[in-house]
């Protein structure tokens, strides 16, 4: 029955600031940590690795990655998702080849951004409005997408010879490629859209707690239905920007896509059952993904064993940050 | 301001009620557990749908429904489970649905927001150091604090507390019994629910006792001694 | 038969004609391995195109690359009551049983460009005897011998990896250095993505040999036109005829999935006509340069 | 300042009792709903439908995702999910093959078996022990086992020759393939250990609160990780019927299983948020799907509008039944 | 039965305690909103690990750690957030983690953990007419008699309870209060945490008062009045 007291001093201010900052920026952090060291294992190991040239071509290619991760992230952050955007990208590359073949390219681009943002409110309402969840939605739309993106175009790709669309995907300015630099736009945007607006903040209530969000009077509906136009909007400009790139638009552009992006999303410390996200996380995301696929060929990793070598570093990027900066992680969810 | 109710979930909660508060009146609302109180008040505040019955704002039915109508009414509400994002921080959940921002660039003034938090909490003499924390690590009593804080900061025309003190220190409970009756005071309309009767007697205008979701006695303090409330409470 | 699409096929309207009366009903069913390649897209063209002069019904179930579903697919078609089949088979093994059930159930099975066993008819080529043939016209020309190669292939091919194997074999034996092969998954701006990490992995080589469709077409959008690589690759298309134009295609390994559609349901009509089946109908490769692309141009427009 | 009181009779016992039900058992009759009407549209509209032999191909062809829906119905009620499944099954078949061609078939089989427990149990381990999200750790098992299957097997199948191991995939018995009966078995068993067992009612507690069910003493990661133990094995033992019904086996098999599975769970009932999932449903929905794909080609329809019908079906299906049985499902998340 | 502990989040939340509960005791342990008493409960139950210190139980070091550990132990607790699963019905709630089951078929034997749950309810009096609802719908109060009760039923060594009356109505309260002195005078330790403070002169023993993280005062009921107590907390 005896109780004594004993003071121990706390951390130093300092410290306690900077403890603070790790434990709110996680994810991010840690996906830097990834990226910083597959960077520097690949310059050290691939001779081609670390040169402007290849550097700039793996900034291209993962342009359509980043972009349509910033929209993930939005979804994601509301505790939704969208397999969709692979069949989208394909579909928007496919009708941007037909539609530039008749001659109007800026209808063509124009049309092909309007269907995405469309295509993406129609999932969008469908969650919402119909209240389904969005994982089903966007599946059914997955299936029903590429088979509409097969259908208009019977399965053949379009040469894409417009002199007005070809600078999208493969113009260069100050060093970097056209799609590099869209994808540096949507990033500035998205991390103030994300972190300066009300609706980012929304788009975090509704992954938080959305009957809390409700109940303060925003309609989350549209909210729900919003991140997903978003989506949409952000394949059909991937869809663009590939087609562009490869100067043809295919039907088949974009298959397991969606895969890639919802992957270079969570790397980047975004939580998918929502409330917590990072889009500069999902940029250096999409941008590990793309040194790695880039460094095992410059490697001259065995094709059999990419795949594998892919799978194995991805658990243990993310397993070595959850051991790393697990302590300061604390006890929640 | 209310009128008949019901509600059925599979089981009829609310079996008509009505119930209408003056200005400045402040009302207990008292009853067993699973009476149908929570029930009843989110739909004052447009959180649940009733299946039928109106609500009327100083002789208007509310246009339209839902919590924008509700709180565009003057109606806010701390909820039981206090309603609050985990994931945001003190200032962000004070602030939810009613942010500052700069019209042009729709920027959010974090600033502007952090400060007026800072000072909301202070009035209320809520003791939290910092508004950049995020909620969810608080402490039952902290949350609640800010639930409080997030009601009232906003001139509400009607407050609705359901057990704004189940988890406060005795103190904070004594602070938010004298803002209960500062804001009386200013002609906001009270609607109390707790199970600490005594707080009741302390402030209360009028109790209203629901049963089983029918209103089944109303009461008035100076008449009514605690066990009398008690026994009405259990349908008596 | 036919080797470049432009010649006449051995027309429909005749083989009907020939043999006209002896079945009132031809339902036909045909499992197509999917719809992303121009290739079986074209194969569908030709056999719907001579379905409906030889005024059969046909209905093509697509499989998407599961071997599952295409057995499913000759199950579905048998219990619909088909009068023939046309297998394009995904995995060759895989399509056994149930092309075996059908054809207990007296229904002929006539596969297409991947070689089955068990068939009526086959129709196409052997895609690894293909594969040969594409590396003797390289060392024919000379780009065998002290010349560096690498490959853009799709590895969830079975197809392809036949073309890979037989056309290493052969080219290998004959000098050719084989530098490494990156998988293009049998998707377009992968393909692309691939080849372009190839040639700055490799800055060196001579040709890149490319397996299918998907990865030609990314291969000519992501290598230059002025570079010293060129490729060699399978599937014309209309991005792969500009870059035979432009000299980065050096030369492309064309089948006539067309003309195999065509004679597939032609085929199937005789057997049920009550012709005996003919075993093999030959559609051979062709190899397309800048000689004799002016051909092909017709067709990919 | 009046106050009156009314009081109108509540709903009478009986009436009560099947609300009650209906509310609780929603996912399951909604899915039971759409398939009875799709089986009825079927049957009337595609003469070769409604014979015994198509029901019983239809049977056999289903029962690989039955079964793999079984196990993912107790994974995605305990808030994981598995995306591996489909590849697990691609290297199960192509193991099987290549064992069951050194000529021990029963070895073949028991290896087969063995493994995909085995490389369920990892992906467990690290989903629970690693504390990682299951999503990303079954992403990239999705990759690297894929990679694996491709890597053993040189991209080449195996063709099965065993008379041990065919009839697993060909035999018959009571008119019945041996695959539906092992599907049957699979639900009979999966309904008991859901429904009546600790470790089913564990699992809708992990998912429905895991703090909860960790404080009172049980260790959530054991069950965390039993499920997807569960799930490699199911999808093992998917792959061995696979093989044995085509007598040959693939790396490729199993492309996009993973989402056909994941449908099925979703159509009958279980939240992708964890806590509520019916067996029964899933199966339900395993039938629909079957039914789906088996009955548009029995109807003729094109190839190219295939995937956009199904898409279509699948939408309209939760939209009828979230608008029909809404009511019912209260204001619940 | 407790050793030294500390704990840090970022901040420090105990900063060294050392506290001793003899069998039969009951200790209300009171403090201001965030001082800490919930979390040093938690590590009581097992359900957060201390940084450094030690939990002895009848002077052994308990063995293991974790919540499994606490419970063979005999300590049982009633959480301030209730720690229920929504979706699982009252019995089940009720039982979860100690299921009754046939040991050969492993078969739930549901019928008996209902009827059991039944009987548990009514020997509390809490009023729930239908163990086989599910506790996500019911209202606050509901869920906090359920809680209860799964800790009560199975004869804890040492009973916890962390505001376990706030949603309580007055009756229930009453009932609580009760149950408190039962089980203490069958040897049971208990550890109330609570902000209605009265109560606590009602059953306790000795009051500890917990102030930022330190234990800050030990007190005498008998020679403590309200407002003694009321300083105490504030940290004076
Ligand atoms: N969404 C819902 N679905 C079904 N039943 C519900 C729902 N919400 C509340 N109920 C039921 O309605 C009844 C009244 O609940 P309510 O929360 O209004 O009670 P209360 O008077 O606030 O009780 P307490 O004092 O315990 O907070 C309870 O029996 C509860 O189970
Ligand atoms: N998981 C956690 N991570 C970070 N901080 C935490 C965590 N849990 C609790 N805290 C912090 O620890 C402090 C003490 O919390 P605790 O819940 O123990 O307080 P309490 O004494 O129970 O207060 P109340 O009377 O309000 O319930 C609070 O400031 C809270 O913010
Ligand atoms: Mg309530
Ligand atoms: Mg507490």
């Amino acid at each position: 029955m005896t109780t004594t007291t004993s003071t121990v001093p706390t951390a130093g201010k300092r410290e306690r600031h900077l403890l603070t900052f790790v434990s709110r920026h996680f994810g991010v952090l840690s996906i830097t940590v990834v990226f910083v060291l597959l960077f520097l294992f690949f310059s050290v190991r691939a001779d081609a690795f670390l040169t402007a040239d290849n550097l700039v071509n793996v900034m291209r290619q993962i342009a359509p990655t980043v972009i349509v991760a910033m929209a993930m992230t939005f979804v994601i952050t509301t505790g939704q998702i969208d397999l969709s955007v692979g069949s989208v990208l394909g579909l928007s590359a496919a009708l941007l080849g037909m539609w530039a073949a008749t001659g109007k390219p800026l209808v063509a681009l124009l049309g092909t951004l309007v269907l995405g943002l469309v295509v993406g409110m129609v999932n969008g309402a469908l969650a919402a409005y119909g209240r389904m969840q969005s994982f089903i939605v966007t599946l059914a739309a997955l299936t029903a997408f590429r088979g509409l993106a097969l259908f208009v175009t019977e399965g053949y790709s379009t040469p894409i010879e417009s002199t007005f669309l070809l600078p999208i995907g493969q113009g260069k300015l100050l060093g970097l490629y056209t799609p590099t630099w869209i994808a540096i736009a949507a990033v500035a945007l998205a991390w103030y859209v994300f972190n300066h607006t009300r609706f980012g903040r929304y788009v975090i209530a509704v992954g938080s707690n959305a009957e809390s969000l409700r109940r303060a009077g925003v309609d989350i509906r549209k909210i729900q239905m919003g991140v997903l136009a978003l989506t949409g909007f952000a394949a059909a400009l991937a869809g663009v920007i590939t087609a562009a790139r490869l100067a043809s638009g295919s039907p088949n552009s974009g298959t397991m896509f969606e895969l890639e992006v919802i992957t270079a999303v969570v790397l980047g410390g975004t939580s998918l059952m929502g409330g917590r996200g990072s889009v500069i996380g999902s940029a250096i995301g999409a941008l590990t993904l793309g040194i790695i696929s880039n460094g095992l060929v410059l490697l001259r990793v065995d094709v059999y064993w990419v795949p594998i070598v892919q799978g194995l570093i991805l658990v243990l990027a993310i397993l070595m940050n959850t051991k790393l900066f697990g302590r300061f992680s604390g006890t929640r969810k | 301001m209310v009128d008949i109710r019901k509600k059925f979930g599979a089981l009829s909660v609310l079996r008509g009620v009505n119930l209408r508060v003056a200005p400045g009146e402040v009302i207990g609302l008292v009853g067993d557990n699973g009476a149908g109180k929570s029930t009843l008040m989110k739909m004052l505040a447009g959180a649940v749908t009733p299946d039928s019955g109106r609500i009327l704002v100083d002789g208007e039915e509310m246009t339209g429904s839902g919590p924008r109508a509700a709180r565009s009414a003057g109606i806010e509400m701390v909820y039981q489970d206090l309603a609050l994002c985990n994931d945001l921080d003190v200032a962000a959940n004070l602030f939810l649905g009613r942010e500052i921002y700069q019209p042009w660039s729709r920027r959010l003034d974090h600033g502007r927001m952090h400060a007026e938090a800072a000072e909301d909490l202070k009035k209320l003499h809520i003791r939290i150091s910092d508004t950049s924390q995020e909620v969810g690590n608080m402490s039952g009593g902290q949350r609640q604090a800010i639930a409080i804080a997030r009601a009232v900061t906003f001139d509400p025309k009607v407050l609705v507390l359901d057990e704004p003190t189940a988890a406060l220190a005795a103190k904070e409970v004594e602070m938010v019994l004298q803002l209960i009756r500062d804001v009386s005071a200013r002609g906001v309309s009270v609607v109390l629910i707790t199970h600490r009767l005594q707080d009741l007697f302390e402030v209360c205008d009028r109790f209203v006792v629901l049963y089983e979701g029918v209103l089944h006695r109303e009461l008035d303090p100076a008449e009514t001694d605690l066990t009398e409330l008690v026994t009405a409470m259990m349908g008596k | 038969a036919c080797s470049t699409g432009n010649e006449e096929p051995t027309t429909p309207d005749a083989a009907a004609g020939s043999e006209n009366g002896s079945s009132d009903s031809c339902t036909i069913g045909m499992t197509q391995i999917n719809q992303t390649a121009i290739f079986f897209t074209q194969m569908n063209e030709g056999a719907q195109e001579a379905a409906d002069e030889l005024g059969c019904e046909l209905t093509i179930a697509n499989a998407n690359n599961d071997s599952a579903r295409q057995s499913s697919d000759i199950e579905n078609f048998v219990s619909q009551g088909v009068d023939g089949i046309i297998v394009v088979a995904i995995d060759v093994n895989g399509v056994g049983p149930a092309v075996d059930a059908a054809r207990d159930q007296d229904i002929p099975v006539v596969a297409i460009d991947a070689q089955l066993d068990n068939v009526d008819t086959f129709v196409g080529v052997d895609n690894e005897a293909a594969g040969k043939e594409a590396a003797e016209w390289l060392i024919e020309n000379g780009m065998a011998e002290g010349k560096s190669y690498g490959v853009v292939d799709a590895k969830n091919s079975f197809i392809q990896n036949q073309r890979e194997d037989s056309f290493r074999e052969v080219i290998d034996a004959a000098g050719a250095e084989y530098t490494q092969s990156v998988n293009g998954d049998n998707v377009q701006e992968k393909a692309a993505t691939a080849a372009q990490n190839l040639v700055t992995a490799q800055p060196d080589l001579d040709f890149v040999y490319t397996t299918g469709e998907p990865a030609t077409v990314g291969a000519v959008s992501a290598l230059s036109p002025d570079s010293d690589t060129v490729i060699v690759g399978w599937d014309l298309t209309k991005e792969v005829i500009a870059g035979i134009d432009s000299g980065l295609v050096h030369a492309v390994i064309q089948q006539n999935p067309r003309q195999e559609g065509v004679e597939a349901v032609t085929e199937l009509k005789a057997i049920l006509d009550g012709a005996e089946p003919k075993g093999f109908i030959d559609v051979p490769i062709d190899i397309v340069t800048q000689e004799n692309v002016e051909e092909y141009r017709a067709i990919f427009n």
